[in-house]
């Protein structure tokens, strides 16, 4: 496994788009782990004094908001909730959708008909309606987003799983696993899981982008993660007023979201080149 | 106007002489006992500001920036946006200015009885429908007062004349919730309006009420032409100087200036377009600075850099009773008063207005009356002592501290700005509080449930109304359940007294029970403000954020 | 055929009946009272709770959305809350709006995005398809808001040279048409980003093909290989992809809406859910699905012209 | 007259992210006009690389590092794009190994066949039309006219490479490259589709350059052969003179790998190749064939470059440098061992079915049932190997699965030493699952790539034997020993292993739990010639002296006749001949048999071509067949009585055989 993962690494080295996107993702996560040292000021701290000249200055690298609070510090811990929530709520569906694309490959017939009407019926709905109504139910938290991720993208993960357990349930050896009497829970997860293993990596970060944007556009529409913890989406629509006098207030946390998918998306396709030549 | 003046004329001169009632107050009383506005201004011993801001021109089309919302009930509206559009065609009876002072519109004139439970209204009798061209008259004036109180209407107007002219009844229903029987309302007598001529009509109240003039000019009292039902729309009659020809909810609608005369002079625009811009902020400013629309109804806190930045726009802004307050239910840890003295002296309203309403406004004094209102009484500025408020929190058990959640809306965009500095600063106190943001509507629902909330309160013309409307034990709207035996009683003898200085002595002592006891955070006093273009003439921004085009014209 | 079409149609009666019921008893779920809010927070509660019976609220869910179903199959889809108008009224207006950008940006994207996808991926990690297949990975990985902002901190900001918002009505600056320019921009840079990848994957896939090295031996030229031979079988995968982006286009626009003030269909969602606005929530959600479910259909059909494998 | 084709001294280069490897390395081999060239070798030895070479079209990555190739003299690396071009297709045309995947799947036959002469200069899109037609025929399809107008998908194997063949005959090339033509077609249609080749050869005057690792289908087709190893040409010459005295020790050890068709069971034990191809034999200084030459000498072999040497005949060349000094070949020696008395029976299956339904509910498409498996009433004895032989889709396969529970529940009576052996694997009990295990055909799939070898053989001994641990990983060093694996391979993942080792982990695992029966589907078919030679003796090693049944699912008769001791032919899902294998291999034949049997090839380039050719495809299973499955491509057919009437059994002692025809017992 560890030997696995260091040569898939070690391949990801070799795909210059591929380490690009690792070192964004890095530096993004480095920033989020370290916010608590590394960023020069409390993210909430209000300074109505620096309100009159809020751009980027000698002791505000990147200038301060509308309320006067450091860009630079909640952007650091900005990276820190989004790197957060985005490989939780990731990591869920990831789960749940796993466990149900295993079985309903596997089952086949009613059960899979089922799920997977399901999973389309959920697909069918449209998200922002079920955003909303969870949001609205239970309220805006990181929780609540990493719920509503979780079971929207769990159909798409499962559909993946699904495919290559219809693929790999028909292999030889999962006949031999079944023919020494293994237990269903055993073939689906040590004989086929490990095999959805890599286009389930590749999906991981690519969702992983699609969920940074999802938690963006959450915020950017007013109903993301509450305030006053930075989130990168709110800090665009907290400020986007602004964009006219202030515009760094609005495009540095833009830029921040877009590199940090880009990093995501750019990992992604290192994988898959990693994986297609490994 | 009136042949002779109210005897409370009389006695608010003399108060007013002996230094006891404010001028301002003066001209309101005494322009809502009847005395026109030219005459109050000048019995003050003031002169009447001019409005002109140069020559009025004819022509040209004003676009303004407003949500366009459903326009068909106008008698239900809840919303200024709605009848902002509405009032161009459908009028009031009566017109309170910026300053306060009432003025006739439809109505001519008017006369309260010395206990001021009769009114009797004189309406103006060049005022004509369009459509028809018959003159509006008291008949029309009765059916639409009649419809706003008739309780199948649901209107607003009834919680404001309740009291003065209706009264409750059981129906014979049962109610299955409750096993009583349902109550409902009516007039309370058949004479509560009585027609005396075509342009003459009285209304007999059961008790004394001084408002009716302001009431009359309560946003959705407009006269509509009984003909068409209570229904508003595109086409509909009215007297008003325009004509509303297109409306797309949610898109935009139009209105166009009557061709056959209005009775008010104007209108100069020809054209007025609404264009719904969404609540978002920086559209707003992206279609000022690309000069897609040429006035906003309504500055957001966000786009206020901006629209101070552009050359070509001009920021309105009046001073205001509008607030909002952090109000806490008596529920632990805000059943101890110390902890709620605490919040307010963790608080610095000062920079509070700096950071959330970008010093637009006047800082809060924590108790909810403001420095416009006319019995105001300067009890002291609380400063911010994070000390203290630790120590108060230390003496009522929480020496590390409370946790706790506030609810509020993201928007207006200040609102939220405001919990955020002021949540900062708590936090620095011991008191920390999580934000919970929810939609406008839902936040609406649960307004008066929620233990910890941040909500608005509208501007009203005296202190004494908002206090009556929030803090009395058991109103409707005392959202903070909080109930002062002690305040109570000193809030009914307040409202007993027409003489603003004897009001204020008991105001001061209202203000230092609400300082040491009350539920609320009171951060600012805003300054209501918008943009228009300078190209704009002959408007003010109006403290109840009304719009009236009438009198607008756009310099060439 | 016939028998497809026909369990295709029971299909989407079903997830439309599915989805309507659960957005009728999820709505139930969230606090609030309709009668509240078409009265306003001023309202008594006398007056309330007269609205409330007069409207039937006080009846059992299953009443009620049995009720709906009744109504909306005899084409009344209830009236707003927030807009006080016939849904449908608002509904075909709003929907009216989207469909003109959603069709605008489909013309756009679907050429330009199938141009180079199949210009990337006909030679796989040649410069062309390394420079393509990065700005197509940088577009598809910044979101519409930030597109957005930058968009607008570019053009209208500092240039000056297009309106900020899109209210979709002539000013003496602004025609209609450049209203467009922004929205219809942003959404084409980011979708079209996501479908040049999926192209461009599939192309690079067809590419390894046999059948191409067959065709390249029979002495095609090359230019002639890649428009007869691969770009169809190309397309076959990412044909489903890129009609589910009508579903997007017409759904999913709300942050492009909500930027540029453009009056559609994502907003009115967008808004109606916020205020919980049950009926306006519902016809939504039977639009999305329906389109959905329809692209579905249409996708299925298209594979069966593209692909003469496929027989349904 | 010139070579139609020659490549002088040619080497290709790879060069990767893996640093640069040697595909082909100073290749020469010339193609007279109308000759047929045969290149052999096994995978991995560079053999498509050349006939890519020969029309200009390497792969990526992959370029000409010495050497030239010509075609009519010029050289291809000279050329223009549209020189090439115009040579492509009209000139050179190329025949692939899968038809499927080489013909447009989107686009009718017809237009990818007129596609040729239009880009070859013909205007008249009718005439082209009219000579793809025209070709179809030539390529002897049923319905020429009706196949223009179909797409790929709805032709059978057979039929596609027929209409791959007629593209590249379009323009009537002067040199035809085919690259493994036949491989993954039937026998039957393998033997057609050669005949038809040696038909248009004959007719056409077409050069071919034949790239095969079957050495029976080079045998069937060409003049002059060339054997590759490790990209290196070892030995070339007349065909006749290179399989009838091959020179090369590669050359030998191929063919002595290989089951011979008229050898019985016990006839010989077969000679497998040592080791296998790795990438450092292509940098070899001297011979890449030295570690696993039987007769190799480094000294003399290691030394350096080895040039092709005079090995007897006129042309006859090889590349060894101890050519003088090799042993003679010496016959295959018997081995008395193997000669064992079958037991008494295992396995015992009675009227064995297993039909599926598929379509149907929600699933929008008419319920068909698919008659995968028919009435099989077969016997395995303890101590026996019990064979079935048949074309995909006879059937065979669906037995295994049937016998190894897999299947699920099937018709019919199995019975296991008298026991019942019925339903799928979820519902048999663990000791019944012991007894029965199977080894399966691929090796890319018969191992979970995500566990190592040593989990893999482990946990079988765990869960069929109960065994702890430490126990296990004893006893699984033992299995591997017993398979002749070394023991470090334990820890090793299925990609780090050759497909030969991996078949032997196969066979470990399935020996874990110490059955009684051993099923094994095809198990060296996906395997090189020499290591599938070693994978026999050492299944043939494991059975002797051990009362375990091996049931053997082949196509290969040549193994079936290697290996089994009861034969039974299957076709569309039935039993058409059974018995014992001495029985089988002699008259009377069934129809279907007799044609297996014409149509196996063998590497004697002086067999007979096949009297009999199967035309057509077989049906499909989902079909009602009223009278004998066989009827449609029956060249016996009795009309009236044959596709009406089930045919009868007929019994000749223990040897069965299902037809309508008056067979005659042996005499």
């Amino acid at each position: 496994m560890i030997a696995r993962a260091a040569a898939t690494v070690a391949l990801l080295g070799r795909s210059p788009v591929g380490c690009l996107g690792a070192a964004i993702v890095l530096f993004w996560a480095a920033m989020g782990i370290l916010a608590p040292w590394l960023a020069p000021y409390p993210p909430n701290r209000i300074d109505p004094a620096l309100i009159a000249y809020p751009y980027p200055t000698a002791a505000n690298w990147l200038g301060v908001d509308q309320l006067g609070r450091d860009i630079l510090s909640r952007l650091m811990w900005g990276a820190r909730t989004v790197l957060t929530v985005a490989p939780a709520a990731v990591l869920g569906a990831a789960a749940l959708g796993t466990l149900l694309g295993l079985v309903a490959g596997y089952k086949g017939g009613a059960v899979d008909s089922i799920l997977m009407r399901v999973g389309d019926t959920l697909l069918a709905f449209p998200k922002i309606i079920l955003y909303l109504i969870v949001i609205a139910r239970f309220g805006a938290s990181a929780f609540n987003i990493i719920a509503v991720v979780t079971v929207t993208q769990a159909p798409i993960i499962a559909r993946i799983v699904r495919a290559v357990t219809l693929d790999v349930k028909n292999r030889d050896y999962v006949a031999a696993a079944r023919m020494r009497g293994e237990p269903t829970w055993f073939v689906l997860l040590a004989e086929i899981l490990p095999n959805a293993r890599g286009p389930l990596v590749v999906d991981f970060f690519l969702r992983l982008g699609y969920t940074v944007i999802a938690i963006g556009v959450l915020g950017f529409l007013g109903i993301g993660l509450p305030p006053p913890d930075p989130d990168w989406g709110s800090m665009i629509k907290e400020s986007y007023g602004t964009i006219f006098v202030w515009p760094h207030m609005t495009l540095i946390p833009a830029l921040a979201v877009s590199s940090l998918v880009i990093g995501f998306n750019f990992l992604a396709t290192g994988l898959r080149e990693a994986s297609e030549d490994g | 106007m009136t042949d002779k003046l109210h005897p409370l004329v009389t006695a608010a001169g003399r108060e007013m002489a002996d230094g006891k009632l404010d001028r301002r107050e003066f001209l309101r009383v005494a322009t809502l006992l009847g005395v026109g506005a030219g005459a109050a201004y000048s019995m003050a011993g003031l002169s009447e500001p001019a409005m002109a801001q140069g020559a009025p021109r004819k022509g040209g089309t004003l676009r303004l920036g407003m949500r366009v919302q459903d326009l068909s009930s106008p008698h239900t509206y809840s919303w200024i946006e709605a009848t902002n559009v509405a009032r161009q065609t459908v009028e009031y009876l009566t017109y309170t200015g910026v300053d306060n002072v009432t003025r006739p519109g439809l109505v001519e004139k008017w006369e309260a009885s010395p206990d001021l439970k009769s009114w009797k209204i004189s309406l103006r009798r060049d005022a004509k429908w369009r459509k028809g061209g018959r003159p509006f008259n008291a008949d029309d004036a009765i059916w639409n007062m009649k419809r706003m109180l008739d309780p199948a209407t649901g209107s607003s107007t009834v919680g404001l004349l309740r009291a003065f002219i209706l009264e409750n009844f059981e129906l014979d229903e049962i109610d299955p919730r409750t096993q009583k029987k349902r109550v409902s309302f009516r007039l309370w007598d058949s004479n509560a309006f009585r027609k005396i001529d075509d342009f003459t009509f009285e209304i007999n109240g059961k008790s004394s009420f001084l408002g009716i003039p302001e009431a009359m000019f309560h946003y959705p009292a407009h006269m509509l032409d009984p003909a068409e039902g209570g229904k508003f729309g595109v086409g509909s009659n009215g007297t008003g100087a325009f004509e509303l020809v297109e409306l797309e909810v949610g898109k935009r609608a139009v209105l166009t200036a009557r061709k056959d005369g209005y009775w008010g002079g104007g209108p100069w625009l020809d054209r007025i377009e609404v264009i719904d811009l969404g609540d978002d902020s920086a559209a707003q400013v992206a279609a000022l600075a690309s000069r897609q629309v040429d006035m906003i109804y309504q500055g957001a806190i966000a786009a206020l850099p901006a629209a101070e930045r552009l050359p070509h726009v001009q920021v309105n802004s009046v001073d205001t009773a509008y607030t909002a307050v952090a109000r806490v239910q008596p529920v632990k840890p805000f059943d101890d008063k110390r902890v709620r003295q605490a919040l307010r002296h963790a608080t610095d309203t000062e920079a509070v207005l700096k950071v959330a309403h970008r010093g637009l406004g006047k800082p809060g004094e924590h108790h909810h009356v403001a420095k416009v209102h006319p019995e105001y009484a300067d009890v002291g500025f609380m400063r911010r002592d994070v000390a203290k408020a630790k120590a108060l929190l230390a003496e009522a058990g929480y020496p590390n501290g409370i946790d706790t959640e506030i609810a509020c809306r993201p928007q207006p965009d200040w609102e939220l700005l405001a919990v955020q500095t002021m949540v900062e600063q708590w936090k620095e106190a011991g008191i920390r509080v999580k934000i919970n943001v929810m939609p406008s509507a839902q936040y609406w629902d649960v307004w008066t449930k929620v233990p910890f909330g941040f909500t608005t309160w509208a501007h009203r013309p005296l202190g004494v109304m908002v206090l009556g409307l929030a803090y009395r034990s058991g109103a409707a709207w005392n959202e903070s359940n909080w109930s002062n035996k002690e305040f109570d009683a000193l809030l009914a003898e307040a409202e007993g007294y027409l003489d603003v200085e004897r009001r204020r002595a008991v105001v001061a002592k209202l203000e230092q029970i609400m300082l040491d006891d009350g539920p609320a955070v009171v951060p600012l006093w805003r300054a209501l403000f918008n943009y228009s273009d300078k190209k704009v003439k002959g408007y003010r921004i109006h403290p109840t954020a009304y719009i009236e085009f009438k009198e607008v014209w756009i310099e060439g | 055929m016939a028998r497809y079409l026909l369990r295709q149609s029971l299909n989407i009666l079903l997830t439309l009946l599915a989805v309507t019921f659960l957005v009728f008893a999820l709505n139930e779920l969230t606090p609030g009272d309709v009668a509240r809010k078409l009265l306003g927070p001023y309202a008594t509660q006398e007056q309330v709770d007269h609205l409330f019976r007069e409207m039937g609220l006080d009846r059992p869910l299953l009443v009620r959305y049995a009720e709906y179903v009744g109504n909306v199959l005899r084409g009344d889809l209830g009236t707003s809350v927030i807009y006080r108008q016939p849904v449908a009224d608002v509904l075909l207006d709003r929907l009216g709006n989207t469909l003109l950008l959603a069709a605008i940006c489909f013309a756009v994207i679907v050429p330009l995005s199938v141009a180079l996808g199949v210009l990337a991926g006909m030679r796989e990690r040649s410069p062309l398809d390394r420079g393509i297949s990065v700005f197509a990975s940088i577009c598809a990985s910044i979101p519409e808001f930030a597109m957005g902002v930058f968009m607008l901190a570019i053009f209208v900001v500092w240039l000056g040279v297009l309106p900020g918002t899109s209210p979709m009505r002539a000013t003496a600056e602004w025609p209609v048409w450049m209203q467009f320019v922004l929205p219809v921009a942003v959404v084409t840079l980011y979708d079209a980003g996501y479908l040049v990848s999926m192209i461009r994957a599939s192309m690079v896939e067809v590419m390894r093909q046999p059948f191409v090295r067959t065709a390249v031996l029979k002495g095609m030229p090359f230019h002639r290989v890649v428009t007869r031979h691969a770009m169809r079988n190309a397309l076959i995968t990412p044909f489903t992809v890129i009609l589910l982006q009508l579903n997007y286009l017409v759904s999913g626009l709300v942050v492009v809406e909500t930027l540029f003030a453009y009056p559609g269909f994502g907003r009115m969602m967008l808004e109606a859910a916020l205020a919980k606005d049950i009926a306006v929530v519902e016809a939504g959600a039977l639009v999305a699905v329906t389109v959905t479910m329809l692209t579905q259909l249409l996708g299925d059909l298209g594979y069966m012209k593209l692909d003469p494998r496929i027989r349904i | 007259m010139a070579d139609i084709l020659s490549l002088e001294g040619v080497s290709i280069e790879h060069r990767g992210r893996r640093g640069v490897s040697r595909i082909l390395d100073g290749v020469d081999l010339s193609i007279a006009p109308g000759e047929a060239v045969g290149l052999v070798g096994e995978s991995g030895c560079g053999k498509s690389t050349v006939a890519l070479a020969a029309m200009r079209y390497l792969p990526r990555g992959m370029a000409i590092s010495a050497g030239r190739v010509l075609f009519e003299g010029r050289d291809l690396a000279a050329m223009d794009e549209g020189e090439l071009r115009r040579l492509r297709g009209r000139r050179i045309a190329m025949v692939y190994q899968d038809p499927m995947s080489s013909l447009n799947p989107v686009m009718t036959i017809g237009r990818q066949l007129v596609e040729v002469p239009m880009l070859h200069g013909e205007r008249d899109a009718a005439r082209a039309r009219d000579r793809a037609i025209a070709m179809l025929r030539e390529v002897r399809l049923a319905d020429a006219e009706a196949t223009m107008e179909r797409y790929p998908h709805q032709l059978s194997g057979g039929q596609q490479q027929r209409v791959v063949i007629a593209m590249a005959l379009m323009a009537e090339p002067s040199l035809l490259v085919m690259d493994e033509p036949t491989t993954g077609l039937d026998v039957t249609i393998e033997a057609a589709i050669l005949e038809l080749v040696r038909d248009l050869r004959a007719r056409f005057g077409t050069a071919i350059l034949f790239i095969s690792h079957n050495l029976g289908t080079v045998a069937r087709l060409c003049d002059r052969v060339g054997v590759l190893y490790a990209g290196r040409l070892v030995e070339t010459g007349g065909v006749r003179e290179v399989f009838r005295a091959p020179a090369h020790p590669y050359t030998r050890g191929l063919l002595d790998a290989l089951p011979d068709l008229d050898r019985p069971r016990g006839g010989a034990r077969l000679a497998p190749i040592a080791g296998t191809l790795v990438a450092e034999d292509r940098a070899r200084p001297g011979c890449a064939f030295l570690p696993r030459c039987p007769h190799a000498a480094p000294a003399a072999c290691g030394a350096g470059a080895i040039a092709l040497a005079e090995a007897g005949g006129a042309g006859h060349l090889a590349r060894c440098a101890r050519l003088g000094e090799l042993p003679a070949r010496m016959a295959a020696a018997t081995d008395a061992a193997a000669q064992a008395e079958e037991g008494p029976v295992l396995l015992e299956a009675r009227g064995v079915g297993k039909w599926y339904e598929v379509g149907g509910g929600m699933s929008g498409k008419p319920r068909r049932v698919i008659r995968a498996l028919t009435d099989a009433s077969l016997e395995a004895r303890r101590g026996g190997t019990l064979a079935i032989v048949g074309e995909s889709g006879s059937g065979k396969s669906t037995f295994a699965r049937v016998v190894a529970g897999l299947a699920g529940e099937a018709r019919g009576a199995l019975s296991l030493a008298g026991e019942p052996l019925s339903g799928g694997v979820d519902s048999r009990p663990r000791e019944l699952l012991r007894r029965v295990q199977m080894v399966f055909q691929n090796p890319d799939s018969t191992l979970n790539p995500s566990h190592s070898v040593g989990y893999a053989l482990m946990r079988p001994l765990r869960r069929l034997r109960g065994l702890g641990a430490e126990e296990a990983r004893q006893e699984a060093a033992r299995l591997m020993a017993r398979v002749q694996l070394p023991a470090e391979l334990a820890e090793r993942r299925p990609w780090q292993l050759s497909g030969g080792q991996r078949q032997r982990v196969a066979i470990a695992r399935a020996l874990a739990g110490d059955p009684d029966l051993l099923v094994a589907d095809e198990p060296v078919s996906a395997l090189d010639v020499s290591v599938q030679a070693a994978i026999v003796n050492l299944l043939a090693d494991l059975l002797a002296g051990s009362d375990m049944a091996l049931v053997l699912i082949s196509h290969d008769l040549a193994l079936v006749r290697h290996m089994a001791d009861r034969v039974a032919v299957m076709y569309l899902g039935r039993v058409v001949e059974y018995g014992p294998a001495a029985q089988v291999f002699a008259p009377p034949w069934h129809p279907y048999t007799e044609a297996l049997l014409a149509a196996a090839p063998r590497p004697d380039p002086d067999a007979p071509p096949p009297e009999i050719v199967l035309a057509g495809p077989m049906p499909s299973p989902a079909e009602e067949i009223r009278g004998c499955v066989f009827a449609s491509r029956c060249p016996r057919r009795m009309e009236g009585i044959c596709d009406t009437l089930a045919p009868p059994e007929r019994v000749f002692g223990a040897h069965r055989i299902a037809c309508h025809l008056e067979l005659a017992a042996p005499g």
